[in-house]
């Protein structure tokens, strides 16, 4: 649906060139949801505003529908832009306008009638959690609600391309999880493409396909979030992954656990889309004569299965230890001795 | 510099040379100053002629004593103006007139003016009595007996037969662009104003002030400067038969030289 | 009391010319606001970085506001004449005064559009664009109603500087208190009467301005 | 070929006359910069929400600034004779015209400098609060340079406007272009000479907005 | 050091009144870390505003090194502002101003020479990762630098007190965590108070050492941090803690369980501050004819032991499977049978 090739966005201040977008391809497809994550400064927002055009590449073409976007238009732009919608990272609301018209405006854009404009905001601002501030202005509303009321009006006219520039950064884990839940509903029913960048990495695991990975303006890795996440092949992306696969404490772990557990061995297990040996520990524990100490970790339920990691500490006999860290080997379980060297 | 009897600034033949400095409108009276300058030198004065754009300051530098003449105003005016603001000046003698005339583009001649029509006067108040003058004179309206014609206004008029209707509120430099562009309308217009418009007042005008007219263009200055010798020169300078006939020459009518 | 103090002053003339004076301030204003929008969005929308980004267009603009700014406004009366004429079939009285006050007015106006424009968060204009709003859509939603509190305040001062033009207009007999003022301040030295024409003009502006600060303020959801 | 075309054109004469142009111009457009700054602020600080939100204080400038601009400019010029004769020793010429200039001007600038200080993000006077910022810092520091391309915008419109003020000037004998053209083309009807002083005038005028836009446009990394 | 006694702020909208802080009580030591937690809209920003009186209380107290804050003269009160660090949502950077001369404005206003000055904001610039950047104007700057330079500004002058609104939200995780460790080390180093708003619930068990949760304007909840993530005692708590704790995956994973698991038992197992039982699987499994399938769960490594939670899947027996839930409640290991209940 989108397809990307060699786009480049140079910007020019005083002292430097930034090349904020370098040579970047990519292609997502229809009714994908599509993470994009990257340190800040990575190039993340100025890639997305390249999709819709409110960044003219320096150079590179954007095919969007096998149109090709970079080439349109003004007109055939405009008309183009209205299926796609966009929160931003700074809301930019209208101050002049309550949350109803400014979830309103899009509609406004597309000559939508007054009658069936007003059902649908009143649908959005309730589905957003905002009823009974329909009348506020953007200036008496918090930082999240602000947001919010952004993201209604990006999915008021129903678009079938929606970019996201960390739609839900403002937001309590609880909203977050509604706004997800009601992005992936829209993306099930209707087929709606979503572009994402955020830092969350639970939001990308939660919602989305596929991710790609920035780096100084260039993807440096992307594909199935399950497959980055486990086997992240890029230096940066296992920092990256490592961090944030919503378990940020593991580097904490690990130091206490150094501290503390200084008999045994520690030894690190993954659980990739596991049915089988999710009793791997009862097992082992049964098989040989070792104590399974679990240290740190993380186990979760997918569709695939269980998955997650998970530090344990086998003390036993040298030899046994030895004997079960073979017998795991056997399994399907991926296990990695002396995780923290 | 009001040193007509001074003793410095003498010419190399020994004659005593005074200066003066007189205040003017620019047309036409700096322009007749300027004509005179040669022969006042010939007198032995120095003639400096400063111009003016308005009304009010020659007079207010006259009286503090900035110039020591001026050569704008008609005697009405003056008159108007000492009254107002209690100047303490003396009328040396006229130079000259710049008639008054009423004209019309539509009208060929006073009979055909018809009832109701407008009359087109400047905002200039000192002017106003002089034009319900002529007009009276023309038979057009009657004035009050008991207001001086000079200051009459539009409010001391006791006849007026055609109902005709009056407008005071345009700068004079404009009432030409009114005769031009308005339709069954008279306008009282200054001649100096009309000849800049290209009008001939002789010909062009239905009603045009003779040279009995009390609108004399007077040379003023302090009282106490009555019998400034080098003023009183100026004066009879203005009268004499070159400067005379240069104004007739120069202005063809707008301007008449009168020498009593 | 009143009268010994302003001994001069004639209440009817003075209701007459605070008539003429409003008439002027308010039709020449209502015709300021047009033309000096439009104007100003034109500056704007062509200018360096606007929605029309046209440098010819914008020098047209550019120019036009600036040569009827340069005018003085005396001159411009003069000049106006046979438009005048054309338009309101007469060169005297108040109706005379108002194409010259808005041809005045308006550049003037124009300029103020322009600075207001300039304030408006870059943010919203390029969410309206993203959400494929034609320009006209982008002008009247956003641009205009955002811009709001300065181009009110800016009418504003325009209105005030047209009731000093007015006095100007006198000239082609308008009538007005500026004129009233200048006529017997300066002609007749009957200076009770220009305090009482000032007075009056001084209410006037206060009026002016009071509503303007209101709407303005009303209008202000920052 | 250019006499034909102006016959009544005297060089000296427009090279005085735009000498005398730009001195009245520039001088009081400083001038008034400064003083309409002190009263923008005043009226900005002093109003509703600011930072010294002070009724009557904000009462009293109102005042002053509606009445300065209410009076007509050629009022104004007269009612100052005795305070021009005081400060410039003289009532006539250039010089004496800056008082009014400038009188007549700031009042104008100051309601311009007050729409601009309204547009400054409150966000950041309230960063600039909270790290205990004095009242005169944050007039120095966040209010006048998070305003200032729309200060120097203003500036600009309030330059153009004086040099057609310097026009009406013209009475009390301070030259200029403006004046020449009304006297000229007004009471002798030279068009020549009307023209070849407009369009010098246009071109100051060009000249005073091609430097504002561009020190705005400079000064405005939004 | 902060003490703060029935604060009220109620905003008036035009068909409504907000309390946005209600009645509200509360104290903050010095040299403590302390987090506010709470759904988007709880009063959290207007709260922290009302500390540097940004916002004007309706009515209450505050007092800071015991000085009445809500009672301080203008001069007082900008000297004492002066003392006080904040990081806006918003950023609120000067547009007019470089990076640099963004971080420099409150050397200025407390009128450090230029030369300290300059040293102190390059040290500033490079702590926060912009180096090379100090030049550029916020509009050239991304969002993360932009926070980033917010918060270089807040800590330039030293302050004794930090309020934080939201002070890492558009940060990705490995600049957050540098942030973070920068605070930190200012906190141990110079004994500073930071008071931290935020919704991303590691930032608190990372750094905080107190937390409260708000809700409607009010401390529904307030306490150690460990001790509130254990053991919350108001409804919202829990489900905020629930949801947050870096889990919040757990309803996704419930449903899935519920589907799949259909034999055995699951129950759930929280380990609170575990040294001695963390081998129970071991145990369990040699001790009883079980087996245990892990599902889902968490653990993590703390300074007191192992926390977090565990479902599993008992297989086996009934009776078996009986005796082994009896036999893990003789240990301190908490159970609780059928959780998704
Ligand atoms: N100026 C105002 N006028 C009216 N209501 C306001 C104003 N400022 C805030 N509010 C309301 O007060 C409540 C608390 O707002 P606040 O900004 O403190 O929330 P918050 O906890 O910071 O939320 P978030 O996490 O979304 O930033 C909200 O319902 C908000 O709409
Ligand atoms: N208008 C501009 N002029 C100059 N440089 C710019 C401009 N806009 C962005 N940049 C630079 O381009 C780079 C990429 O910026 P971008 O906003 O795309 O980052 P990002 O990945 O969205 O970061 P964040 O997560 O912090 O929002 C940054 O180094 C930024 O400073
Ligand atoms: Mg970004
Ligand atoms: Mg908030």
């Amino acid at each position: 649906m989108i397809s990307i090739k060699d786009l480049t966005k140079v910007f020019q201040t005083k002292d430097q060139e930034v090349r904020a977008v370098d040579e970047l391809n990519l292609s997502i497809d229809k009714g994908e949801i599509f993470g994009v994550i990257g340190y800040s400064g990575a190039g993340k927002s100025t890639f997305i505003r390249l999709l819709n055009r409110l960044e003219e590449p320096t150079s590179g073409e954007i095919e969007l529908n096998n149109e090709n976007l970079t080439g349109l238009k003004k007109n055939e732009l405009r008309l183009a832009r209205q299926e796609i919608g966009m929160i931003f990272q700074h809301f930019n609301l209208l101050w002049s306008r309550t949350v109803f018209d400014n979830i309103a405006f899009p509609l406004e854009i597309a000559g939508v009638s007054r009658k069936k404009r007003e059902e649908r905001v009143n649908e959005l601002i309730e589905l957003v959690g905002l009823s009974g501030r329909g009348g506020s202005y953007p200036s008496q509303l918090s930082g999240g609600q602000k947001q919010r009321v952004g993201i209604a009006r990006a999915l008021a006219n129903n678009p079938k391309v929606l970019l996201c520039d960390e739609a839900t950064s403002a937001l309590d884990p609880e909203t977050t999880d509604s706004i997800l839940d009601l992005l992936v509903g829209i993306n099930e029913k209707l087929g709606l493409t979503i572009v994402l960048i955020t830092h969350e990495m639970h939001v990308i695991r939660k919602i989305c396909h596929r991710v790609a990975v920035m780096e100084q303006g260039k993807v440096v890795e992307s594909g199935d979030v399950l497959d980055v996440f486990l086997h992240p092949k890029e230096k940066v992306t296992k920092r990256f992954v490592d961090q944030v696969m919503g378990d940020p404490d593991r580097e904490d772990s690990l130091n206490l656990i150094q501290e503390n557990y200084r008999s045994g061995e520690v030894i690190q297990l993954h659980f990739v889309g596991e049915n089988t040996n999710q009793a791997l520990i009862s097992d082992l524990s049964r098989k040989f004569e070792v104590d399974v100490n679990i240290l740190h970790g993380k186990i979760t339920q997918t569709q695939k299965g269980a998955y997650g990691t998970m530090l344990v500490q086998l003390v036993g006999d040298e030899e046994v230890v030895n004997q079960s860290i073979e017998y795991i080997r056997t399994t399907s379980v991926e296990v990695e001795v002396s995780p923290n060297a | 510099a009001c040193g007509s009897s001074d003793e410095e600034g003498s010419s190399e033949d020994g004659e005593d040379q005074s200066e003066i400095t007189v205040g003017a409108s620019s047309t036409p009276h700096a322009e007749i100053l300027q004509e005179a300058q040669p022969l006042l030198e010939e007198e032995g004065i120095t003639l400096n002629v400063e111009e003016y754009q308005d009304y009010v300051l020659p007079n207010r530098d006259l009286e503090e004593g900035e110039i020591d003449a001026n050569y704008f105003q008609h005697i009405p005016y003056l008159e108007d103006q000492q009254e107002q603001n209690g100047y303490d000046f003396a009328n040396l003698g006229g130079v000259h007139i710049e008639p008054m005339g009423i004209y019309s583009k539509d009208f060929e001649s006073l009979d055909d003016v018809q009832e109701g029509t407008t009359v087109l006067m400047s905002n200039s108040t000192a002017d106003h009595g002089r034009i319900l003058s002529l007009m009276e004179e023309e038979g057009l309206i009657t004035l009050d007996e008991d207001v001086e014609k000079v200051e009459a206004t539009v409010d001391d008029i006791a006849e007026n037969p055609k109902n005709l209707e009056f407008d005071a509120g345009i700068d004079a430099a404009l009432l030409p662009e009114n005769y031009e562009r308005e339709d069954n309308v008279l306008v009282a217009i200054n001649t100096n104003y009309a000849i800049e418009a290209d009008l001939n007042p002789s010909e062009d005008a239905l009603i045009l002030e003779g040279s009995d007219s009390p609108y004399v263009n007077v040379i003023a200055a302090n009282s106490e400067d009555e019998d400034n010798e080098a003023l009183n020169t100026l004066v009879e300078v203005l009268r004499s038969e070159e400067i005379q006939s240069f104004i007739e020459e120069e202005y063809e009518g707008a301007v008449v030289p009168v020498d009593e | 009391m009143l009268e010994e103090l302003f001994p001069n002053v004639k209440m009817e003339d003075m209701i007459e010319a605070t008539n003429e004076t409003l008439y002027m301030t308010t039709v020449s204003v209502a015709g300021t606001f047009i033309l000096g929008l439009l104007l100003g969005l034109l500056l704007y929308l062509s200018g360096p970085g606007g929605l029309w980004d046209n440098k010819l267009l914008n020098w047209i603009t550019a120019t036009v506001v600036n040569v009827f700014r340069a005018i003085p406004f005396i001159i411009l009366i003069l000049l106006l004449f046979p438009f005048t004429d054309f338009l309101m079939g007469t060169i005297r009285g108040p109706g005379a005064a108002l194409p010259a006050l808005i041809i005045g007015g308006a550049p003037f106006y124009a300029r103020l559009v322009e600075i207001a424009l300039k304030e408006v968060d870059k943010g919203v204009i390029e969410a309206a664009k993203s959400m494929g709003a034609k320009y006209r859509t982008i002008i009247f939603k956003v641009l205009l109603p955002e811009s709001m509190p300065a181009l009110v305040s800016g009418i504003t001062v325009t209105a005030i500087a047209l009731i000093s033009y007015t006095a100007v207009a006198g000239v082609i007999g308008a009538g007005g208190l500026g004129d009233f003022a200048y006529f017997y301040g300066f002609q007749r030295r009957d200076f009770d009467v220009v305090a009482v024409c000032t007075i009056l003009i001084v209410i006037i502006v206060f009026i002016f301005q009071f509503i303007g600060d209101y709407v303005s303020r009303r209008l202000d959801k920052r």
